[in-house]
């Protein structure tokens, strides 16, 4: 029987982690109607940035924030250069195949200033374990959870009950309109993208204790984020808290109950199931696009 | 996609000049590979030569729905895994002809595609796309576990990869036998695109909605361009064995699909036979750039992101926007 | 005129979209031959009506009879291929291509060749491509559009590309054609263009047209129907239709008795 | 055919033309086809830094009559079609020896291509199909899977005793080949393995494999992964639900490279290897002080392995006199044993390299401390 609630809590803690994976890619995607395959690169570089700031002597927790920043930071200096001019209102798979190069390209860019070893991340909850009733929590984990609880909460306050956060709404359903209503639209749509990027960061560098900083550190991750969002509807950012503890469940399940080697597979054949019965995902909205 | 489209879908037929002008295409091409076949002495590039051959073909069919229909099919390299992995079970596991493969490869990448065809296309946009690189995922978990599919080493060491008479391991053959069909495919697909098939691909790809009201069935449609592309993908997947010797899960990933869909944007998507202009790109080019690997990714994909901001019709439109620059300013001179 | 069969019946047709009522058991016939008119102030469910009425969508109770077809049950290419022919507000044509291009792809559902015809240039393609060719040019000549044959669509002036928009339309060989608001955005001339254009197509055809422009209705409609909040108040005449007490409230407010 | 005699006969006249005078100026360049990116760039760096120790060792000793070895490196991407084009790119550009092998799917690919033409030293994949091939220019430096894994096995069920045994590795054909051979060498004893597990290489989290093996409560975990980061992930993770009695990790796959980001997690895990730093002597101790003072990085198995592959061709090249004639060059390879950091090394009929004795490893702070030592033959 404990076997099954250490199941569950394994499912839930995974999930927070996979949600703020998750939410970074759907702002992007509901806001920009941009599909993001640079998020695993943004997610390595947030991993990256805190190991850079603990070189020089800081200490994990206060580096966080710092590095979240210089994620940002990267992400507008992208935004500006390539996004703006390139993707915007452009049919999707333009975005698909520039993310894709610019995640290359970044990877790449690692692999030469921080060589493709896997390097640790030292964080105060690294190693640590706690042991509830008997069962078992992994502090690192906790720590992302409830991070994650955190950020999102205050993320799903921030766009309900401030200005910025309603214009962003506004532009994610209809960008004209929201020019016609005087809303500052090339600011909205780069607040979103460096948001999007700075939560792709954050998720990589709560990670990090846990799998190390390595290059190519962001592609399993962001499989696991493309599932969840679909799932949850892509563009909705509660779709997206409800995909990741759906897909964090099921995984945990499934992979102590059934098989191992089949679990990646599962993700998908969840996506495909709900897509056939929920076209727009399990929160999503319904297209409804006047001809 | 652009204004190049409609000049690439000429009234053949209609108009003498319409079908001269594809006689002269034919000509130049056939031109072109006697000259490349022949001309090539080493091996590694006319191996790579034929593979290119073979990667274009794919490419060609990922445009089919890229350019044909207006979505993404990530999932094309599933095809793509259905073609190279069906004569490679021939031969090693029932000890049958390759030739029998390849056939067994494109009806199984067929029927797949009807059954999946069927299903994602109702979705379209980034939807669509998604769904279709998660069947290629399923695909190769699939093929991984699987036993008579060679699991995570795959298959290898082929006894005969020819076609009837002529051998494909021998370079210069491997190279005429893949250019000829890829060829012979350009010339089915310019007759379809003048087709009233490819008329009604295009109507729909320009605007479903006034297609539907003109009484085209837009998921029929859709579903035959799906079904037509798998055989073509699978096709390019049994022509790829020859060169890369071995079949591996990996045959099956998204990053297949995404280089084809590199190669057919560098291309242009508009253009019959961009997607070979882009896959010569793609994979001669990379050759030529001899410094540190992780360099050349980068100066690759940074190379990449600018065409795809300047020209998003792909170098195709880049080359007609030189031309027509070229052509005003002699005429201001005059 | 109501001795010829109704060749549109619509009955106890309603609407709803999530709590909203847009259509409240409307009833329409139109007569066979006739230029019908669908009007009504802004929000009045004249364009669901008119979506519902040609197969697009698809409506929430009440039976909708169009050429004999009902139209809820059949899929919106089957109605369109069965003689429906209908003209869009916004995407009236496909802008990437040339004039005769358009055509081509309107010729669809009247083109029968396969692929392997078309590779073999076989008779079934030549007879095809021949009837094609003899079609576009009676249309274009008709719409008026002869000269702009090799022009992009996108580059035509916007009356010009309404009247694409028609031709379009012509190609399926329809029976009824149902045109959304088309002279809405056109100058004087433009409109008075399409006016002679609509009287020449509509010989031997049934055209329903859904517009503002009361010019326009006056001069083309022999019956109009005015639809208010979802109910259609009054069928008649154009002239005796705005004389109706309701109608007149409707558009210009309460009469200050 | 008209074409393939015309072809052969062109090279033969040119290489008689210029076979003998040129030998001394021109250099000899062997082909190095190693992953330069992606997930395993890791090994490629490794690789490549033993490699050049080496050249300028023989280039320094005058070996080869003094004509100068040349190194080219190509990028294998870590997929077969880019091993196979890179393999291809440098027979196109003159190698007269092939130096690729780190993925065993790859390395099948190269050696179909390599076959009868060229030299092909095998430095790091393991699989048993790439020397079964039979294909006569084709030498494996690193031990087969099975050769380690058996005197591994025998180590752990003879010399550690465990009861129970639970499995998780990740599902690859490495993967695949040690787990059958650690069940065929189970039937004979009474030790019972309790659980299997072989997860896919996009998974993220191992809690819940974690969870399930120690529902099983077994007394030996042995963790079969050859991937850096993920190795150092597990046995985290493995840590932080209280780890198990015995624990055990795949042989060769340990390196730096992984006991590093583990942070301490993989402390008292034993592993195995064909190679260890500590208590080297002799030729062995030298190579490793070379290597640190050249690179200032510790050499690990993956550098031994691509340092003995280039000394060895080169040795027997200039014992055999020719750098072309591949059959008296694999006549000469197989006839002698040479002398590398291991002792003396010797290829059997299948070409594949018998090193004199295989270690037993503790990992111990950030490297590995000697446990045994076994006599291979």
């Amino acid at each position: 029987m404990d076997l099954f609630v250490q199941t569950i809590i394994n499912g839930l803690i995974l999930g927070a982690g996979y949600a703020l994976v998750a939410v970074g890619l759907t702002v992007i995607f509901g806001t920009l109607h941009i599909v993001n395959f640079a998020h695993g690169a943004f997610f390595a570089l947030g991993a990256y940035a805190v190991l850079m700031l603990q070189n020089l002597g800081l200490n994990y927790l206060v580096a966080v924030p710092f590095a979240v920043l210089a994620v940002a930071t990267v992400g507008y200096l992208v935004e500006i250069t390539i996004v703006r001019r390139a993707l915007y209102d452009r049919g999707e798979y333009g975005s698909i195949i520039i993310t894709f190069a610019l995640a290359q390209a970044i990877v790449a860019a690692t692999i030469l200033i921080m060589g493709p070893d896997p390097l640790p991340v030292r964080s105060p909850f690294g190693q640590t374990a706690i042991s509830l009733f008997g069962f078992f929590l992994s502090a690192q984990r906790v720590f992302i959870a409830a991070t994650s609880v955190v950020v999102l909460a205050a993320f799903a306050w921030w766009l309900k009950y401030t200005v910025r956060g309603q214009q962003i709404l506004a532009v994610s359903q209809n960008p004209k309109g929201a020019l016609y209503s005087g809303i500052n639209v090339p600011l909205i749509r780069s607040l979103s993208f460096v948001l999007g990027v700075a939560a792709a960061g954050l998720a990589g560098m709560l990670l990090a204790p846990l799998i190390s900083a390595f290059p190519t550190m962001g592609d399993a991750n962001v499989i696991v984020a493309f599932t969840v969002v679909i799932l949850g509807g892509l563009g909705s950012i509660s779709g997206a808290m409800l995909g990741a503890l759906v897909i964090g469940l099921s995984n945990a399940f499934f992979e102590t109950y059934v098989s191992v080697s089949w679990t990646s597979a599962l993700g998908w054949v969840l996506v495909i199931l709900v897509l056939l019965f929920w076209p727009q995902g399990l929160m999503g909205r319904t297209q409804i696009n006047r001809h | 996609m652009t204004s190049t489209s409609s000049q690439a879908l000429k009234l053949q037929g209609t108009g003498r000049a319409g079908s001269l002008g594809k006689g002269v295409l034919i000509v130049l091409a056939a031109g072109l590979i006697l000259f490349v076949g022949l001309g090539l002495q080493s091996t590694f590039w006319l191996n790579l030569a034929a593979y290119t051959c073979g990667f274009a073909l794919f490419a060609l069919s990922v445009n089919i729905m890229l350019g044909g229909v207006g979505e993404v099919p990530l999932g094309q390299s599933m095809f793509f895994g259905i073609g190279a992995y069906a004569p490679a079970v021939m031969i090693n596991n029932f000890g049958l002809p390759f030739e029998f493969g390849v056939l067994v490869g494109m009806v199984i990448a067929a029927a797949a595609a009807t059954l999946i065809g069927g299903v994602t296309l109702r979705l379209t946009g980034a939807y669509f796309a998604i769904v279709s690189w998660g069947m290629s995922g399923v695909a190769m978990v699939t093929v991984h576990n699987i036993e008579f599919t060679g699991g995570a080493l795959g298959l290898f060491g082929f006894s005969r990869l020819a076609v009837g008479p002529f051998d494909l391991s021998h370079p210069r053959t491997y190279f005429f036998v893949t250019s000829i069909i890829l060829l012979l495919v350009l010339i089915l697909l310019a007759h379809i695109r003048s087709s009233r098939f490819g008329h009604a691909l295009e109507s729909i790809r320009q605007s479903r909605h006034l297609a539907q009201s003109l009484g085209v069935n837009v998921f029929r449609e859709r579903l035959k361009a799906f079904v037509l592309s798998a055989p073509i993908a699978a096709l390019a997947g049994s022509l790829c064995l020859p060169f890369t010797q071995i079949v591996t899960p990996e045959s099956m990933s998204v990053l297949r699909s995404v280089d084809a869909l590199l190669a057919v944007l560098i291309g242009g998507t508009g253009l019959l036979y961009g997607p070979v202009i882009g896959s010569i790109i793609f994979t001669v080019v990379p050759q030529f750039l001899n410094f540190d690997a992780n360099v050349k990714v980068l100066v690759f994909s940074l190379l990449i992101i600018l065409i795809m901001m300047v020209a998003p019709g792909g170098l195709h439109q880049l080359i007609k926007a030189a031309g027509a620059a070229l052509r005003c300013m002699s005429e201001s001179r005059r | 005129m109501s001795a010829l069969p109704n060749i549109v019946t619509a009955t106890a047709v309603e609407k709803h979209y999530g709590g909203v009522a847009a259509l409240k058991r409307v009833d329409i016939r139109i007569p066979e031959g006739s230029v019908y008119g669908l009007i009504g102030p802004n929000g009045a469910g004249k364009s669901t009506m008119f979506d519902i009425l040609c197969g697009i969508t698809k409506p929430t109770a009440g039976t909708v009879k169009v050429l004999g077809m009902d139209v809820a049950a059949l899929p919106a290419h089957t109605v369109a291929s069965k003689g429906v022919g209908r003209t869009f507000q916004r995407t009236a044509m496909f802008s990437e291509s040339t004039v005769e291009e358009n055509l081509l792809f309107a010729s669809f559902s009247a083109t029968r060749h396969n692929l392997f015809h078309r590779i073999l240039r076989s008779r079934v393609w030549r007879a095809d491509m021949d009837a094609f060719r003899e079609k576009s040019a009676d249309v274009l000549a008709i719409c008026g559009l002869s000269e702009h044959r090799h022009q992009l669509a996108s580059a035509l002036p916007y009356g010009t590309q309404r009247r694409l928009a028609v031709a379009l339309t012509l190609m399926t060989d329809p029976k009824i054609i149902f045109l959304d608001e088309p002279v809405a955005g056109m100058n004087e001339t433009e409109t008075a263009d399409f006016i002679a254009l609509m009287r020449r197509i509509s010989v031997g055809r049934t055209i329903v047209i859904v517009e503002h422009d009361m010019a326009a209705i006056g001069a083309l409609c022999d019956e109009v129907t005015v639809m208010v909040d979802g109910r259609a108040i009054v069928t008649d005449t154009p002239h005796n239709a705005l004389k109706h007490p309701e109608v007149v409230r409707a558009y210009l407010g309460a009469e200050d008795e | 055919m008209r074409f393939k005699i015309l072809a052969t006969s062109v090279v033969a006249a040119s290489a008689l033309f210029c076979g003998i005078p040129a030998q001394a100026q021109e250099p000899v360049k062997f082909g190095v086809v190693i992953p330069l990116t992606g997930p395993t760039a890791g090994y490629g760096k490794d690789c490549r830094m033993a490699a050049d120790m080496a050249v300028e060792e023989m280039n320094a000793s005058g070996i080869l009559g003094g004509r100068k070895i040349e190194l080219m490196y190509e990028d294998e991407k870590g997929t077969p079609q880019d091993g196979v084009a890179a393999v291809q790119k440098a027979m196109q550009n003159g190698a007269k020896a092939i130096i690729a092998g780190m993925n065993s799917s790859i390395t099948l690919a190269e050696s179909a291509i390599t076959k009868n033409k060229v030299l092909h030293v095998n430095p790091g994949a393991q699989a048993d199909a790439i020397t079964n091939q039979g294909s006569p220019y084709l030498f494996q430096i690193n031990n087969t899977s099975t050769t380690n894994s058996t005197i591994f096995h025998k180590y752990l069920i003879e010399q550690m005793k465990p009861k129970t045994i639970a499995y998780m590795g990740e599902n690859t054909e490495f993967n695949k080949a040690v787990l059958d051979n650690l069940k065929k060498m189970l039937e004979s004893t009474d030790v019972k393995l309790v659980e299997v597990a072989n997860f896919e290489g996009t998974t993220t989290d191992f809690t819940s494999i974690i969870t399930r093996l120690k529902a099983a409560n077994p007394e030996m975990i042995y963790v079969v992964d050859a991937y850096p980061a993920r190795t150092a992930q597990i046995w985290k993770q493995i840590r932080q639900q209280g780890g198990f009695p015995m624990e055990a990790h795949a042989t060769g796959t340990v390196q730096a490279s992984a006991i590093r980001p583990a942070e301490g997690a993989m402390e008292g895990v034993v592993t195995g290897d064909i190679f260890i730093a500590e208590g080297a002597q002799g030729d062995m101790a030298a190579f490793i002080e070379k290597f640190r003072e050249r690179n200032k990085e510790e050499p690990n198995k993956v550098s031994l392995v691509c340092y003995e592959a280039v000394k060895v061709i080169a040795g027997a090249m200039d014992k055999a006199g020719t750098d072309s004639d591949y059959d008296k060059i694999a006549e000469t390879l197989r006839g002698n044993s040479w002398t590398t950091p291991r002792g003396t090394l010797t290829f059997d009929e299948k070409g594949r390299a018998k090193a004199p004795n295989f270690y037993i490893h503790v990992v111990k702070g950030d490297g590995v401390a000697l446990r045994d030592t076994f006599n291979v033959n």
